[in-house]
């Protein structure tokens, strides 16, 4: 690709940026939030057509009208926010538009067809299952099985690894390097520096749509990579430890014997007892799919139970894992999205009546407290990009007032600078006395930030342990199932009374 | 009524009935003298029935040197600004032909005293400058029932309306009491079809009442009429057309053509408006005026003695010694 | 009532097949409409399309008729003819929804207004036509099936157009559900962002799909005037467009769903006007002429709950808002 | 231009054709003063229906609840014919807008509870609606020694006064008046703001704490409620007394209005104010030039969709659509 522009309005998205992979190469796309590393991708794969520059295949010049060019170029695409027909099976998914013939296969053949190539790439799928009743990492490799499906000569993965387990992320690594010795060219686009050193053979980095250098990865160091990336040097910042919890401290948030249908119409939760103090962060740990989305929702109250109770006292503060579906109203502006929550309150409301140059102020300094990178607070959500987009879901939460903070995949397709940000966010929450519940398939961050961490596998919680001593092979096997320790822990957590004030849900 | 027989056998007008290219507007204040005529109604003017024939009439008018102007599906809630229209541009006789028109039409004559105005009440509500007419069908109806006592093998006659509306209901009632002229046993079923329009559920409506055999109709709106046409040549029996001439329609089946014949009634109110006496007019026109009138399809001319079997009922209602029950519930 | 009239083999066969046969045009314009919705476009203009393809198949039969005298003939160019009349409506319609991207709901009822207009023009200006007529379809007896008592008379003594009608239930089930081409109209229809990345061309799709329901939608007004009422009246359809685009909700978007809807609807409408001609006055008739409508509320309180909507139904696409 | 050869073709001079639309929509005081008239009830179901469209509700049913306002108002302007217009006016609208909440609602429950689609539920009663008010205009609340399917008339206390010695009524000062309420409501009120959430995307309002049942309810019965307002004040001043047709399609006009004024209350003031010109000037083309209806009819349709395809393009290029589509169920 050579000097692509590509403009929207109010922001430059992409200015003159030139790359080249090379065939059996795996290229890294480096960039903050909102560096342009997604657009730069649609321009490839036909979704965007460039305002200026040119792309060129091996050596043959290309303009894609659409991505039905692109895919008979050869070039796949595993998109950040996936492109799946939700009501659809796996099977079909994949197929879509590679099929010859009016007649569809039957079923079985199609599958075994399939399972032939997904075996290939030691990717898991059930080809039944639709999209909707699949986890995100699920979804992600039916994406990428898709785009192998298409015979891809050059492959596209934007944050693949976001959603995938750590042994997933390395299953997938290990076939990605598979495919480039085969001579795909990789482009991989990530927020971990550990992977991209791990994986890759160059690396580009993006920052604010302009292209600042291209490494070779045995030459350079995470060091540099970050500082290329942000501009300056950054230092980790490493969690406190909480203050001391009161005794006599009474739980914020009880689950007791909750119970929780799926989609699926099966038990996706099964008798969860789980206690949350003020002042603590609790991490549930897990591999995508074990009933983290269901729990989210019971806890969120979106979902109804099947069997037990919950318990809260005052205010919940929600960060949803899904920010499009749950979160962020791509339509509205901002400023909008900011006060969602609250908007029939003062003081966003006086007497029956929006106070729109309040909400606008309100929303300009959250903007800047959170590191918001928008044109103007008046902009659609839906143009933001996705580590802003959360920015914006993450401000609206912490700036309510409450007592339990309930944050799933909180950093998920987050850069470096924002993981860090919303890291601290959730520590000042907890050192301010919030109960905070972090729900995440990233081990890195369970680890870093909680204080005990449970793990959830098929629905049951198989264990309970210190975050400060937590061992990270132990926590590994016990997240594939192999063991089950800790209720005897677990029960001492359960407690005997109820606050008196806190408001109960039972099953509805 | 050899001569309106006639008259009504030749093809179908095959002009565009309200494309007269006159301007009314402009030509208003030509002639002050001269009558001008307008007519108003609520649906298209191909309808081969109610509002056709009104358009025939006003149209024999025009072909008598008459200034006049048609408008075609006025809405109730439109009808009063486009007599108002009429009224402005220097009509004296405005005809509208719908009893949906009622209240704008006395609302709108108080404004021109000036103006002579008519609607399709039927019910005798009149005013200074405010003529009524009605529409005795029923009693053309006595005279189809006379000749449907005679077709029907079953004896089970149907009636099927748009609406069950007095009109209406009057038709069925008066068609019974003439066919049990001819067949004391003659039994009446009547249906509503909730439409003025839908042919494909009129038709659907008179298959229903076939299937209870019943064998001869009589339809009350044009959509009703054409539905029952329909059937009869499906399910085998007889119709009569409803206020103009259908039986192209249907030759085989339509026996008979119930007639409103419109011009009459026109002429009547034309030489009222010349002669000032249109005040508080009620035009009962019927059979004794030849404005109702029935008469036989020519494929059962040979089947049906018209002299014989029609005669002498017109005969007697019109010269008033045969009085027509009029049943309007 | 007379109940003893009612519940005789013979009212329930006239019931029955009636009931079909009032289906029949609507059942042809849903079928048409789940293809065109399928793929994520509204189009509510059927009622305009069905009347402006009754008149064209009209005007075509009886002129073919006058010509040949061969009615048979004529009824089926006359039937062709108000199909294709409904296509290119349709490609209208999606020049306006699919690439201008104007607003679908507000097109569709433009729509009816439009083929309102132009049919009561053209017919008008036609003058011929005023009270001509075609003879239609003679009506076809399955051999050996349409002995058979009872199941015969209801099912297989119509005309052929009531077989092809249910043949083209069954091809649009396989269409829809068994073909390729059902696959990606459907994938346009539920998420035309990842249609575009698989490669689909989401627009090219959509006109067709568009097309192919204004179509099917001519075709059933053209039956109901060529082959079932066998003359043109202005204004002829009388909501039966509004009907069939109630009856694609009914029927959930499956071509089943719709001969079920459809059938539901016609029987209904039948059993009401037998009532009426059993002579039962106990409820005045407006309420019986409420019968169609008051069952279908009713069978949808209590159906499923269960539905499959176009996840992107009535939303134009664009590129790169996905 | 489609027009313009349709109008040649029936023999006029397209660009005086189109002089004379204008000018009988527009030209003059008495004209515009018709235009607005027919422009209220366009312009309260068009309110409504941003409203509803706004939350993503597709209520199509304003035609039916447009017929259950104007029974429940009627009924009270009946029943008690004595009343002060201080009293009776207000009584009327309050129970006109409950019958128009009361029928809405019935589609919102049944939507809530049963999970019945709201498109189709609002289409089926608007059917149920019409033939109910068929039934009172025939039955129950006929003119007692009444004779035609209709109600007794109003008396001038039950009338609606006019404005300002026009024949513009005080409704239309409402529906302006609303205008400006339903914009404060959409855009400087929580609960406008919370509707319009809903209507963004359910799933995110759900997850926010929105209580999104009741929103759907709210917007759904506030159009309602309007349409039944717009059923009243048509029948009290338009028609006088309650009929079996009571409306010149305004439920689906309404709908058209709404979405061509793109949903924002100015918008749909001046389609609504475009749209009744185009009828009354449609009109005026029928009675000035004796064009056909259905050319006018067609004229219309080609405008409507002229506008919306340059509204189309304008908003291509600015880049929001809005795009449009119901709640599952
Ligand atoms: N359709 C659009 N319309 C307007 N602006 C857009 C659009 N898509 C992206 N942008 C803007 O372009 C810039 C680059 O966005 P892009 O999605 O490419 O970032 P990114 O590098 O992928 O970020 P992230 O790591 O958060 O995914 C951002 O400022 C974004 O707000
Ligand atoms: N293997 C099969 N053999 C026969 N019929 C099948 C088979 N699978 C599905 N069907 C039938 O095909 C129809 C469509 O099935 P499918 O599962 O594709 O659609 P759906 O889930 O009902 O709806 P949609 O996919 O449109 O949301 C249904 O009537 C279903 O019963
Ligand atoms: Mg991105
Ligand atoms: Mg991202």
């Amino acid at each position: 690709m050579g000097r692509i522009t590509k403009r929207f309005p109010g922001v430059i998205a992409n200015q003159a940026i030139a790359l080249d992979v090379k065939a059996g190469e795996i290229h890294a796309l480096l960039g903050e939030n909102g560096a342009g590393k997604t657009t730069l991708m649609n321009l490839l794969c036909g979704l965007y057509e460039p305002d200026e520059g040119e792309i060129r295949i091996f050596g043959q010049l290309m303009r894609f009208r659409s991505p039905k060019d692109a895919i008979a170029a050869g070039i796949g695409m595993v998109h950040q926010h996936f492109r799946l027909v939700e009501s659809f099976t796996v099977a079909e998914n994949i197929i879509l538009g590679q099929t010859k013939g009016l007649w569809r296969d039957s079923p079985q053949r199609l599958h075994a067809h399939l399972q032939t190539l997904a075996h290939q790439y030691s990717l898991t799928l059930d080809f039944t299952a639709r999209i909707w009743q699949l986890s995100v990492g699920e979804q992600q490799r039916v994406e990428i099985l898709k785009a192998l499906y298409r015979r891809a000569r050059v492959l596209i993965l934007d944050e693949p690894t976001a959603v995938l387990t750590p042994q997933e992320a390395q299953d997938l690594m290990a076939t990605l390097r598979h495919l480039a010795a085969q001579g795909t060219a990789i482009i991989f686009i990530s927020h971990k520096l550990k992977e991209v050193m791990a994986l890759c053979d160059r690396v580009t980095v993006l920052r604010d749509g302009q292209r600042v250098g291209t490494v070779a990865v045995p030459q350079t160091t995470e060091q540099e990579l970050a500082q290329m990336m942000v501009g300056r040097t950054i230092k980790r910042q490493r969690r406190t430890d909480p203050p001391e919890r009161l005794p006599q401290t009474e739980p914020a948030l009880i689950l007791k014997q909750l119970s929780v249908m799926g989609d699926r119409q099966h038990l996706a939760l099964r008798a969860i007892d789980l206690a949350i103090y003020p002042g603590e962060i609790v991490g549930i740990a897990g591999v995508d799919g074990n009933g983290q989305r269901e729990l989210e929702e019971a806890i969120a109250g979106l979902r109804p139970f099947s069997q037990g109770e919950l318990w809260r006292t005052g205010n919940l503060a929600h960060i949803p894992s899904d920010r499009y579906s749950m979160g962020l109203l791509t339509e509205f502006s901002i400023a909008e999205n900011l006060v969602l929550r609250d908007v029939q309150h003062p003081p966003f409301q006086w007497r029956g009546l929006l106070r729109l140059a309040w909400i606008r102020k309100y929303a300009v300094d959250l903007v800047q407290r959170y590191l918001i990178r928008t044109p103007s607070v008046q902009t659609r959500a839906g143009n933001l990009s996705g580590g802003n987009a959360q920015k914006v879901v993450f401000a609206r939460e912490l700036t309510r007032h409450h007592q339990v903070l309930l944050a799933a995949q909180p950093t998920r397709g987050l850069d470096i600078s924002a993981t860090e940000f919303v890291h601290a966010q959730m520590v000042a929450r907890r050192d301010a006395g919030t109960a905070v519940l972090l729900i995440s398939t990233e081990l890195e961050e369970i680890l870093c930030l909680s204080d005990r961490i449970a793990v959830l596998y098929e629905g049951r919680i198989v264990g309970m342990m210190d975050g400060a001593s937590a061992d990270v092979h132990q926590l590994g096997l016990m997240m594939a199932g192999k063991t089950a320790v800790g209720h005897a822990q677990l029960a001492d957590q359960t407690p005997s009374f109820y606050p008196a004030e806190a408001d109960r849900r039972t099953r509805d | 009524a050899p001569l309106l027989l006639a008259a009504c056998n030749s093809a179908p007008t095959t002009q565009t009935p309200t494309t007269t290219g006159s301007s009314p507007v402009s030509s208003a204040a030509v002639n002050s003298n001269a009558p001008k005529f307008a007519l108003i109604i609520n649906g298209p003017p191909t309808d081969k029935s109610w509002n056709q024939k009104a358009v025939e009439a006003t149209q024999a008018l025009k072909a008598k040197g008459i200034d006049t102007a048609v408008s075609e599906s006025v809405s109730p809630a439109d009808v009063e600004r486009v007599l108002r229209q009429y009224a402005e541009a220097g009509y004296t006789t405005i005809v509208a032909h719908s009893f949906n028109y009622g209240d704008a039409v006395f609302k709108v004559a108080k404004e021109f005293p000036k103006v002579n105005f008519a609607w399709a009440g039927g019910v005798n509500k009149v005013a200074a400058n405010v003529a009524d007419y009605d529409q005795p069908f029923y009693e053309g109806a006595y005279m189809v029932g006379v000749i449907g006592g005679k077709l029907s093998k079953t004896g089970k006659l149907g009636a099927l309306y748009g609406f069950d509306i007095p009109v209406c209901h009057a038709m069925g009632e008066a068609m019974l009491a003439g066919a049990k002229t001819v067949r004391p046993d003659a039994t009446l079923t009547s249906s509503a079809v909730g439409n003025w329009d839908d042919v494909a559920k009129a038709k659907e409506a008179a298959l229903s009442q076939a299937e209870t055999g019943v064998d001869f109709w009589i339809g009350c709106g044009q959509g009703p009429t054409i539905g029952q046409i329909e059937a009869a040549k499906e399910k085998g029996g007889y119709t009569t057309s409803y206020v103009g001439d259908m039986s192209s329609l249907g030759p085989q089946v339509v026996a008979s053509n119930l007639i409103w014949n419109m011009e009459p009634l026109f002429n009547r109110m034309l030489d009222d408006t010349k002669a000032g006496k249109f005040a508080n007019q009620f035009y009962k026109l019927g059979v004794a005026d030849g404005v109702i009138d029935v008469e036989v399809a020519p494929a059962f001319q040979d089947k049906l003695d018209a002299k014989a079997t029609l005669e002498p009922t017109r005969a007697k209602i019109a010269s008033g010694e045969l009085k027509v029950p009029f049943v309007p519930k | 009532m007379p109940w003893e009239q009612v519940l005789t083999g013979s009212f329930l066969i006239a019931l029955l097949t009636a009931g079909i046969r009032l289906a029949v045009p609507v059942l042809l314009a849903v079928l048409g409409e789940i293809i065109t919705e399928r793929s994520g476009v509204m189009n509510l203009g059927i009622e305009g399309i069905m009347l402006v393809g009754g008149l064209a198949g009209f005007v075509t039969a009886q002129t073919l008729e006058q010509a040949t005298g061969i009615a048979s003939l004529a009824a089926w160019v006359g039937l062709l003819i108000g199909l294709l009349t409904g296509a290119a409506m349709g490609l209208l319609m999606a020049v306006l929804t699919v690439t201008l991207k104007t607003d679908q709901v507000v097109t569709g009822v433009t729509f009816v207004l439009l083929g309102q207009g132009l049919t009561s023009y053209i017919f008008r200006r036609a003058t011929g036509l005023l009270g001509a007529r075609v003879t239609g379809l003679q009506s076809w007896a399955v051999p050996g099936l349409s002995t058979l008592p009872v199941a015969g008379d209801i099912l297989f003594n119509h005309n052929a157009i009531v077989y092809l009608t249910v043949a083209l239930v069954v091809l649009c089930w396989l269409l829809l559900f068994r073909t390729h081409w059902g696959l990606e109209l459907r994938a346009v229809g539920e998420n035309p962002a990842a249609a575009d990345t698989s490669g689909l061309r989401v627009q090219t799709i959509r006109y067709l799909a568009v097309m192919v329901g204004a179509a099917l939608a001519g075709l059933g007004g053209a039956v109901l005037t060529v082959v079932q009422l066998n003359i043109f009246t202005e204004g002829i359809m009388a909501g039966r467009g509004w009907i069939a685009i109630a009856l694609v909700f009914f029927s959930r978007w499956h071509p089943g769903g719709a001969l079920v809807g459809a059938l539901l609807f016609g029987i209904a409408d039948a059993l009401q006007y037998r009532i009426q001609a059993l002579g039962f006055k106990a409820l005045p008739y407006e309420f019986l002429l409420m019968l169609p409508y008051v069952l279908t509320l009713v069978v949808l309180v209590w159906g499923s709950r269960q539905s499959n909507t176009p996840a992107a139904l009535g939303i134009p696409y664009s590129k790169g808002k996905g | 231009m489609l027009g313009g050869i349709l109008l040649h073709v029936s023999g006029a001079n397209p660009l005086q054709a189109y002089g004379v639309m204008f000018a009988g929509a527009f030209g003059g005081t008495r004209q515009l003063t018709e235009t607005l008239l027919k422009a209220a009830p366009l312009l309260l179901i068009g309110l409504g229906m941003t409203i509803a469209f706004r939350c993503r509700v597709w209520n199509i049913g304003a035609e039916g609840q447009y017929y259950i306002g104007a029974l429940c108002g009627s009924a009270i302007a009946l029943t008690y014919p004595a009343l002060p217009s201080l009293i009776l006016i207000p009584l009327m609208l309050a129970a006109s807008i409950g019958g128009g909440i009361l029928w809405s609602g019935l589609a919102g429950l049944l939507h809530l509870y049963r999970g019945v689609n709201l498109i189709i539920s609002t289409l089926m009663l608007n059917y149920i609606g019409i033939l109910l008010v068929q039934y009172a205009a025939r039955v129950p609340l006929q003119q007692p020694d009444g004779f035609l399917p209709e109600s007794a008339q109003f008396g001038d206390n039950a009338q609606i006064p006019t404005m300002l010695g026009t024949r513009l009524h005080w409704g239309f000062g409402l529906a302006l008046l609303l205008v400006g309420a339903v914009y404060l409501l959409l855009w400087y009120t929580p609960l406008g703001f919370q509707l319009r959430a809903v209507g963004s995307r359910l799933s995110v309002a759900k997850c926010v704490g929105i209580n999104t049942s009741r929103s759907i309810l709210i917007a759904l019965t506030m159009s309602g409620g309007l349409a039944g307002l717009a059923g009243i004040l048509e029948v009290s001043y338009t028609y006088t007394r309650l009929k079996g047709d009571i409306s010149d399609s305004y439920g689906f006009s309404g709908i058209l209005v709404a979405l061509l004024g793109q949903l924002h209350p100015v918008g749909v003031l001046i389609a609504a104010v475009l749209f009744s010109g185009l009828m009354v000037g449609a009109q005026s083309l029928n009675v000035v030039l004796q064009i056909p209806a259905s050319v006018a009819q067609v004229i219309q349709a080609l405008v409507v969709l002229l506008v919306l395809a340059g509204q189309a393009i304008a908003r291509a290029k600015r880049d929001d659509a809005i795009p449009l589509v119901a709640h599952d169920g």
